[in-house]
């Protein structure tokens, strides 16, 4: 029973999943507008000739922050996780 | 017209591979390993979504100018892998406290919150 | 009084202060622990403060916008551009500014009270840094008008999160919550990247307004909008996906899982901000609005009588908090399947949106002081097990009196909070469907059966013998505990007041795609 | 005074300021009943302590009704309602992960039939 629930689950995600290549043409975006808009000014605007460079560090470079800030979050929970515990701190019911 | 979509067909079959190691494998680190896979796939449809047909990568040089493909997922790109490597790095770390405190990183074990 | 730059800035340095201060704490911790919550406690008020200012001023002169990198801050489109905005923005709209008024004060009130209740902890450093991180990533989720920032603040917060939840270890148990909320959450995270692509394949638009302007509701926005909304009411712990949720609230400290409840609701703001300012009547608003009310229901029915025979409290209260999260999506939803339909939405459509989005700040403040009282409760006696309390009444008067206002507001008792939503609730979901209004009411009537049980077990009784000596918590734990219950009992008192000035706008706001849209890209064309 | 302080909920309004002082005034009449009762108990005396048919008092500890044994009656009234529901809680990160995306599937099969 459970078996032909899980097979079910990944046929549909299998056939919604499809609607991608199906719909989507690669190579041929439907619309370049804001990127065309990158590659025009990107350059002058963010002072640099790799226009990937100018879109991480000006266009999006908040997003960039966040980014590190991810990082940065993750450094902090694996040092959480690898702590010197005190004695007697932890606690379990049952 | 499937053939030349052939980068999206491997998202798809890429997601399902995720997917499936996620639900069917026992051990932990397998399921890690299912979650960077999916991680995988996404990257994969981000970076593939931004390409031209007969594109350069678009840096201004010498060269001649040609059509460039779309820098914004390669972008967006970037940003996700460094997320996915944080994810990995504290999953991980879990992964470790769980072996230390329950011996075994099965999924089995995992099951002292139920009900 | 405040200085204009306060004001002007508001949107950035309410994401930048926290930030700043989640660096420092640590090295404040090397000084004294004392440095550290100086540090902690002043950053979390100017924080509020400052959140609360940028909600006034949205409130008072519309919806703000914050152009990060722009020549001026309010410069959307860039005069060149052909009308799209192309830098990450914060779009802080009247429902925006609603939930930023929620995650202020319950930090605020949640922080005063963890400087104490977690005192006794090794890891304190990494544990405010990661608290300070997750109040950034809520800020910046309810705040930010660009889809993928959108997706960057719910990775901050969900890997805080998981951090936090981890905190306490517990043998292991604490960790093992952790990796199911994050495996979840990764997993719903990625299903949102997916959706992001979906959008920036098809409009070649990250910004949610011009995503909105231009969406066609074709297959491929079908399938985006379902890995979103699965994904988000995911972690808001709709049922059936709401297994993770009394896990997690259970493993956390009592502080963070009063956090981890607005997380969840910034969740669902998410959810709707996606249902309605993206999609708003392109979608089969019915269809989905009976999807979301479906989901309401059984998380109303199933979390509540999950709840009735656990034995440890916060489990218990977990369970009624993914109940109370039916609420808020049975009201909202009611108003998404009649969007569309301008009569019906002016005769109940607007009024269930008010009651579920009123609901969302309710609970919130209720939820966030019944799980503080839990902790308090567990700093004293040192369990959560049901069946080992009793007689506590006699020595934790303070505890008891708020817990006492926070279940007779989650179990809708007038005249607290509680009752004035879901009365909007109930009356308006009657002309929707009467037979949804009755479900929610016996949802009501067996919360409050659940809670006279946990208050009899917790607090009635004989004074125990083995708690004798217990003495009432620190005063700092109390302040915190009595700033939410304040905000309960005059929001109880004065709803009027509180749904003219801060719900309905809200509400209106999210049914109003145009405004949205207009708000940022201007004339809506 | 009394518009501003009056909640409209669509169908009907609600109050609260005027339900608490109507409350007021029936709590000060229940006290008014309760200041009439008998007065003419002694302190300190049998009259103080718990009648149970002769029995001692047990210890206070004991006295205690804990929560297990709360609800019980309709716990086993719903009992088979019960039996299908909490086995559904298994702990198993497996069966979350299946869950989220079962409900996935169903949405997008919703969405895409009722469109």
């Amino acid at each position: 029973m459970k078996k032909v629930l899980v097979a079910a689950i990944f046929l549909v995600w299998a056939a919604g999943l499809c609607i991608l290549p199906l719909l989507l043409s690669f190579g041929n975006p439907a619309a370049t507008d804001m990127d065309t808009y990158f590659l025009r000014n990107g350059q002058a605007a963010a002072a640099a000739n790799n226009i990937v460079t100018s879109v991480v560090f000006d266009f999006r470079g908040f997003d960039t922050l966040g980014e590190s800030v991810v990082l940065f979050t993750a450094v902090t929970g694996v040092a959480l996780m690898f702590r010197a515990r005190k004695e007697g701190e932890e606690h379990e019911d049952e | 017209m499937v053939f030349f979509n052939l980068p999206y067909v491997a998202v798809v079959v890429l997601t399902l591979i995720g997917l499936a190691t996620i639900v069917l494998k026992r051990n932990l680190i397998k399921i890690f390993l299912g979650i960077t896979i999916l991680e995988s796939a996404v990257n994969l449809f981000l970076v593939s979504l931004g390409y031209r047909e007969g594109g350069i990568a678009p840096i201004y040089t010498n060269a001649p100018e040609g059509l460039m493909v779309l820098p914004t997922p390669q972008a967006l790109t970037l940003t996700s892998i460094v997320i996915g490597v944080a994810t990995t790095a504290l999953l991980l770390s879990f992964a470790i406290i769980i072996w230390k405190k329950y011996g075994s990183i099965e999924i089995g074990f995992l099951r002292r919150l139920k009900e | 009084m405040i200085p204009p730059f306060v004001v002007d800035n508001s949107p950035a340095l309410m994401v930048i202060v926290p930030f700043v201060a989640a660096f420092i704490a640590p090295f404040a911790g090397r000084a004294a622990p004392a440095v550290r919550a100086l540090v902690v406690g002043g950053a979390m008020a100017i924080t509020s403060a400052i959140t609360l200012i940028l909600a006034s001023d949205v409130y008072a002169h519309g919806t703000r916008l914050y152009v990060f990198g722009a020549q001026a801050a309010t410069l959307a489109v860039p005069p060149d551009s052909g009308g799209i905005p192309v830098r990450i923005m914060f779009t802080v709209d009247p429902m925006s500014a609603l939930m930023l008024v929620i995650t202020a004060i319950s930090a605020f009130a949640v922080v005063l009270y963890s400087l104490t209740s977690e005192r006794h902890h090794s890891g304190l450093g990494s544990y405010y840094t990661l608290f300070l991180l997750m109040v950034t990533g809520i800020l910046g989720m309810v705040s930010t008008g660009d889809i993928f920032n959108f997706f960057v603040f719910l990775e901050i917060l969900s890997i805080a999160s998981a951090g936090l939840i981890a905190f306490r270890i517990d043998g292991g148990v604490a960790v093992e919550a952790a990796i199911k909320y994050f495996v979840l959450s990764t997993i719903g995270a990625l299903a949102i990247l997916f959706a992001i692509g979906i959008y920036y394949g098809e409009y070649n638009a990250l910004n949610m307004a011009l995503i909105a302007q231009r969406i066609q509701f074709t297959l491929l926005d079908q399938l985006a909008l379902v890995l979103i909304i699965a994904a988000l009411a995911m972690k808001c712990g709709a049922v059936p996906m709401h297994f993770w949720t009394p896990d997690a609230y259970s493993m956390a400290p009592s502080s963070i899982t009063a956090l981890l409840v607005v997380a969840s609701q910034a969740s669902l703001y998410g959810l709707f901000r996606t249902v309605f300012s993206l999609y708003n009547i392109t979608l089969n608003a019915a269809c989905v609005g009976w999807l979301i009310i479906i989901l309401g229901v059984l998380s109303m029915v199933v979390g509540v009588t999950m709840a009735i025979p656990q034995k440890n409290v916060k489990r218990l209260m977990a369970y009624h908090a993914i109940s109370q999260t039916g609420y808020m999506l049975l009201g909202v939803g009611v108003g998404l399947a009649v969007l569309g339909n301008q009569p019906l939405l002016d005769a109940f459509g607007y009024m269930a949106m008010e009651g579920g989005i009123f609901h969302i700040i309710n609970h919130a403040m209720y939820k966030g002081l019944l799980f503080l009282t839990a902790g308090a409760i567990f700093f004293r006696i040192g369990t959560y097990d049901l069946n080992r309390m009793g007689g506590l009444g006699h020595s934790m008067k303070w505890t008891m009196v708020f817990f006492i206002i926070g279940a007779l507001a989650i179990a809708g008792i007038p005249p607290f909070n509680g009752f004035a939503s879901k009365l909007m609730i109930y009356e308006s979901v009657f002309a929707f469907n009467p037979v949804l209004s009755v479900i929610a009411m016996v949802v009501s009537i067996l919360t409050l059966a659940s809670f006279v049980k946990v208050f009899h077990s917790i607090f009635m009784g004989p004074v125990l013998p083995e708690y004798r000596d217990v003495r009432e918590v620190p005063g700092p734990m109390l302040a915190g505990m009595g700033i939410l219950a304040l905000v309960v009992i005059v929001f109880g008192l004065f709803p009027s007041v509180v749904v003219e000035t801060l719900v309905a706008p809200a509400a209106h706001a999210l049914a109003d795609q145009g405004m949205y849209i207009a708000a940022v890209i201007g004339g809506g064309a | 005074m009394d518009l501003l302080l009056t909640l409209d909920t669509g169908a009907g309004f609600w109050n609260p300021v005027f339900w608490v002082l109507g409350a007021a005034v029936a709590g000060v009449i229940a006290l008014l009943l309760y200041s009439l009762g008998e007065k003419g108990y002694k302190k300190g005396t049998a009259q103080e302590a718990p009648f149970l048919s002769g029995n001692p008092e047990p210890e206070k500890g004991l006295v205690h009704v804990r929560s297990g044994n709360l609800y019980w009656g309709f716990l086993d009234a719903m009992e088979g309602y019960y039996r299908r529901l909490v086995p559904l809680h298994t702990g198993d990160l497996h069966d979350y992960v299946l869950w989220y995306m079962g409900m996935t599937a169903l949405f997008l099969v919703v969405v895409v039939v009722f469109r």
